[in-house]
């Protein structure tokens, strides 16, 4: 088979497991026909039907509410968020009413919503949003954010079969400017295992999402310029978060550096830096240091968004210093 | 000759009693009655309760609202697997009707470790997706698009079932209100949508909530079939839901049912109600209150006794004694079963580390 | 006898203009027309800086809706502290008869340091607090209930303003707009908000996003008065949005008026439209332009000749000419003008440690 | 005077800004005659009118935005959600058009948000929340929590006057409990600014809200029964938040114990952990440990909630570990 991109991966992933389980079904907006905003459910009104490939009204709380009321009956909701950032519309039923379901009555609600995410496209601050740092702090949301097109497929295949509700997140950016070669055999990446993305001794980098890609570049122009041995860990899974990776790359390279596209304040790094001090304090050391967005809504100009938004030059920058302490 | 005696002894024979409408039956009626006498002496007991404390957090009424609650569930196919609903906080009687048990309320109410939540939620937001009812959330109109999610379930596999919801007055104001039932109109889900005008969303008059007289005027806007009904009248409200639900069963859509009653207590037991006249109180419970309506329909239409019905109070009254007698003195829960079950998988969330020091 | 050439002369004398409508002039018609093409010219104009990727993001169209917004926007009181307006993404000429210049437009849409919002937001999503218009943010139905907040406003201070705000066939699906339009009811403040049927919500049609034929019948449930009209019909919309606004600013409270209209481009520039019946797009184009069809009555009636508004249309092209002359080559923001006035107090975010290395 | 109530003093805050300014008005649900569900508006209608104490609809999401419509145009709006769990619905309101006004377009949106907050008071899941940690993450809110009756009145004033949208939590557990002397003179919490609320040596207590009481008591415990000197930090606002104080009390103890009542996983706790990492991790003698309520919605048996919330118990005995670190 031909390298796929990662939305063909995540398409691919969806229309496995629509053939493979016709509990499955699809609802959002302009997804039928139209085969959504970024053509990820292209082709699937026409195999799968009306029935199975949902258009809705503009109404993101009904989106989510359906797609819950359905998944308690026994169905395999997939909603999707023309943006991520309209998922703020659904943040009232996401956060009381699904992510509180199991605990709250015993209710089963296995269902997906997916999205859009993220910056670096001129999007502007309403459809470059990170919204993993509202829903990562509500107990009963498992979120997933897949960084290769392996993992597009092999977690949007697990977040299917998964019990619980998951948030699936999926980056802009990375749709059509990664390519990889899949198996034809099945793939299925663990929801709650993070990945090693690059093996190194000097210092870690721990990231998701769109960074895990400035941060493998940032390595190995630390690789080259510097000598330094840059380990990266991509965490794919926020909740259940992988603590045991995180501890075992601190307690190897003593040095931690947490990147993430999202904006800094409240943001996860803090909640991984809290975890490493608490975990891993004897074993670092340097202070965990943190490369994140600027704290401002995401501005659309070209040199305004890669200005608050960070590069690769950052990680190196950061990583430089870290490696000195 | 001979004495003419078959006329006189006809003279003493009762009257023919009247029709029963719609499909009830003598025994159905009674049943019904029972679930309104059960509803109510429920309540009551409950309100001892938290006047001995032994109620955890508020009570809320459903007085004078228990007519349509309970007409209005009695109208679904009830059983396993069959039609659905989704109560409020006075629309206890749907969920008895629906075949929540007193002890379960009464347990709820008290948080007791026996209760359907373990303790974790309160009153009556708790539900049975077998019997086919399920526990509201407390922020208001979220209920609907889950609903329209269960209805829309029942479509997508064709089975010949109907999901119920109620509104409030209030409730109608909230966004999700108005996606939800939007949503399942477009998509045709068998969904009745009962909305209830009790004239009072907390402290707040229907004048300062929507700018049309009714509430079925507010639902113009949905496409859907609406109707309104006296929801003080227990057979009114049976035979209004009773032609909704079939209707969306048989492939018509959503409809909206608007009844018409009055909250006759605070909005909950704290609420000294001083906003309304005591005059509009007095004179709901006078002249309309649903049961003593149904129990003047029974007797002077020929359908039920007295005595019988004095028979069936006298039955609650025990249920409800021996349910109270039953759980009262129960535990709470213990208190690390906070901890399972927020996921399927992990089962567990960690104990705090000093928690183990 | 003496000739008689009276008659003759009044033969080649014009006929009598029809008279004007409403309140308007004829130097009101021809400056109405002048905004109709300045709309039509100046995305026409952005499209080819667009194929020059020259505009950064998506480029939005309005074509074939140039004539409701524009002849809305006409009906309000225009100037310093006067009426108020928030527009869509297709309301460009609303804001251009607000007073927003076209090179703002162009910079905000090539992202210019000197842009409006200095290049941090896009295309039309800018205001000005001062000439009354107030710039949307991309989450449909919102902008509702603050255009209530803002209409309150003129009603707590007893002043004669009236605001209006716009909302399509897709944005009244949301929540927001049914919480704001009905608060704003309920309130009784000086708003109108105008419905746009375009046909389309992005690529879904009105029958998968409500169940009624009309916006006009969508709003049936907020008890305010409703109006339905052609929207590519300049005259028609000028005189419906001017009884609204009025009605308004005399204190009866919100109005809804319907525009009936459609969307001949794809949802933005990047939207081939495969979903949309090409002769669909044809009649409306060949039949319902809304500037063809001004331009009709404008010379039929006798209120304009077509040399005039060719000269418009020239004066217009040069305006267009010297704006993207005056702006094309301007500098993009600078980088670090990112960083202030996420609030008031602190002026300015920290930048990141790193940056300073 | 006699002492008065958090509750007393929040109203009289309200009160008297809206004496001062006529721009003032306040908007929610059952605020009028009824005087709010926790009575903290009575008398307000009668004083002030219907003009400026408006009963809405059940709509929290028209409430936060026409408040910020009104809030443009120069009048100075107190929201009030009924509970502050009721915030969610307006979620999007606040998170995408209130806190990004300024940045976007250079709009003023000087208004208040407030509302009961928190637990302790057998509320259930939806009548307890603490919603701080979903809008500390979104720039262009400030966010201000009173722990005591002084800074309840101060801090509702300094909010209206302030020109930023203000997110005012306060604790309905505080309510009632507690009383204090307050002055006549004009009492002004300034935003920004945490509070000393125990001079110590051997260990700080960073904390927030109704928790600042638990720390107190754990602190006096400490002090009678292991002679440990405990300093204990309010912090009052969250946003911005006031680094200077947190790593002043770090550098003197050089150990820090930061307790709060919400949930732990993406809480508040971690970002302040990462802050003192990055600007006082050579200061730190110890890891810095977190009391926080365990990740679960918020159950209502007392039995249950006790166990997932914070106790003193608990921070007395990490606290005593810390110590011994
Ligand atoms: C979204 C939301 N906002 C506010 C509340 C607080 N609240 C609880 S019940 C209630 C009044 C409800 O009135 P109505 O819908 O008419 O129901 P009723 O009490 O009359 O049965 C309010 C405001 C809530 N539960 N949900
Ligand atoms: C809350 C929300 N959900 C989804 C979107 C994505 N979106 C942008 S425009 C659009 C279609 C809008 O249709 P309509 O309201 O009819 O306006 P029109 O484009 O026809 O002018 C959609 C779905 C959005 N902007 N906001
Ligand atoms: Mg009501
Ligand atoms: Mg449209």
């Amino acid at each position: 088979m031909p390298p796929v991109t990662y939305l063909e991966a995540l398409r691919a992933g969806l229309w496995e497991e629509m053939e493979r389980d016709d509990r499955v079904f699809l609802l959002g907006e302009d997804i039928g026909r139209y085969g959504g905003a970024f053509k990820v459910t292209e082709g699937f009104f026409e195999r799968f039907g009306e029935a199975r490939v949902i258009d809705t009204p503009i109404a993101e709380a009904a989106i989510v509410g359906a797609a819950a009321g359905a998944a308690h009956m026994g169905l395999r909701p997939v909603a999707e968020m023309q943006f991520i950032d309209f998922i703020s519309c659904a943040y009232d039923m996401l956060t009381n009413y699904v992510a509180t379901a199991r605990y709250r009555a015993g209710l089963s609600t296995p269902m997906v919503v997916r999205g859009p995410c993220g910056g670096y496209v001129r999007g502007g601050p309403f459809h470059s949003q990170n919204v993993e740092a509202a829903f990562f702090h509500t107990p009963g949301l498992k979120i997933v954010y897949p960084a290769t097109a392996r993992d597009a497929k092999g977690l949007i295949k697990s977040a299917i079969r998964d019990d619980d509700p998951v948030l699936y997140l999926e980056h802009k950016w990375l749709y059509r400017r990664i390519k990889e070669d899949l198996p034809d055999t099945e793939v299925l990446t663990p929801i709650g295992e993070a990945r090693l993305a690059r093996e190194g001794r000097d210092l870690s980098i721990v990231t998701y999402g769109a960074t895990v890609w400035k941060a493998l570049e940032a390595a190995e122009q630390l690789a080259n310029e510097d000598k330094l041995s840059v380990e990266v860990l991509d965490l794919r899974t926020l909740v259940p978060m992988d603590d045991a990776a995180i501890m075992h790359t601190v307690r190897k390279t003593n040095k931690v550096l947490i990147v993430h596209e999202d904006t800094r304040t409240g943001g996860v790094a803090g909640e991984i830096a809290a975890r490493i001090n608490e975990q891993a304090f004897e074993w670092l050391d340097g202070p965990i240091m943190r490369v994140t967005a600027h704290d401002v809504p995401l501005p659309y100009a070209p040199t305004l968004e890669d200005f608050v938004l960070p590069q690769t030059e950052d990680v190196v920058k950061a990583a430089r210093w870290l490696a000195k302490y | 000759m001979t004495p003419r005696t078959a006329p006189a002894a006809a003279a003493v024979a009762p009257p023919a009693p009247a029709p029963i409408p719609a499909d009830l039956t003598r025994e159905r009626l009674l049943e019904m009655y029972r679930y309104l006498r059960l509803t109510r002496a429920l309540e009551e007991r409950l309100v001892a309760l938290y006047r001995q404390s032994k109620v955890i957090g508020g009570l809320f009424r459903s007085l004078g609202q228990e007519g349509e609650s309970v007409a209005s569930a009695y109208a679904l196919e009830r059983g396993r697997q069959r039609d659905f609903l989704s109560p409020l906080i006075r629309n206890l009687g749907s969920m008895l009707v629906m075949g929540a048990q007193p002890i379960e309320i009464l347990r709820q109410y008290m948080a007791k470790a026996k209760s359907p939540t373990g303790g974790r939620d309160l009153n009556v937001h708790f539900g049975d997706l077998e019997l086919g009812y399920l526990g509201q959330i407390s922020h208001l109109g979220d209920m609907i698009p889950v609903m329209a999610g269960i209805a829309l379930s029942f479509k997508m596999r064709r089975e010949p079932r109907v999901a119920l919801v109620y509104i409030g007055d209030g409730g109608m104001s909230t966004g999700t209100f108005h996606e939800g039932i939007n949503f399942a109109a477009v998509q045709r889900v068998p969904l009745v949508v009962i909305g209830e005008y009790n004239y009072w969303a907390y402290s707040t008059p229907p004048e300062r909530q929507f700018a049309v007289p009714r509430l079925a005027d507010r639902v113009r806007g949905y496409g859907i079939p609406v109707e309104s009904v006296d929801g003080n009248d227990v057979l009114v409200v049976y035979e209004a839901t009773r032609r909704a639900v079939e209707a969306a069963r048989a492939g018509q859509g959503v409809h909206f049912l608007e009844v018409e009653t009055y909250r006759r207590k605070g909005h909950a037991e704290h609420d000294d109600q001083r906003y309304v006249p005591a005059e509009v109180l007095e004179r709901w419970a006078r002249d309309r209150d649903p049961i003593d309506r149904y129990v003047a329909q029974l007797t002077e239409r020929g359908w039920a006794r007295l005595p019988e019905l004095a028979e069936i109070d006298a039955q609650v009254r025990q249920e409800i004694d021996a349910a109270v007698d039953a759980c009262v003195n129960e535990p709470l829960p213990e208190p690390d079963s906070a901890l399972p079950g927020v996921y399927l998988d992990p089962p567990v969330t960690p104990r705090h580390w000093y928690r183990s020091l």
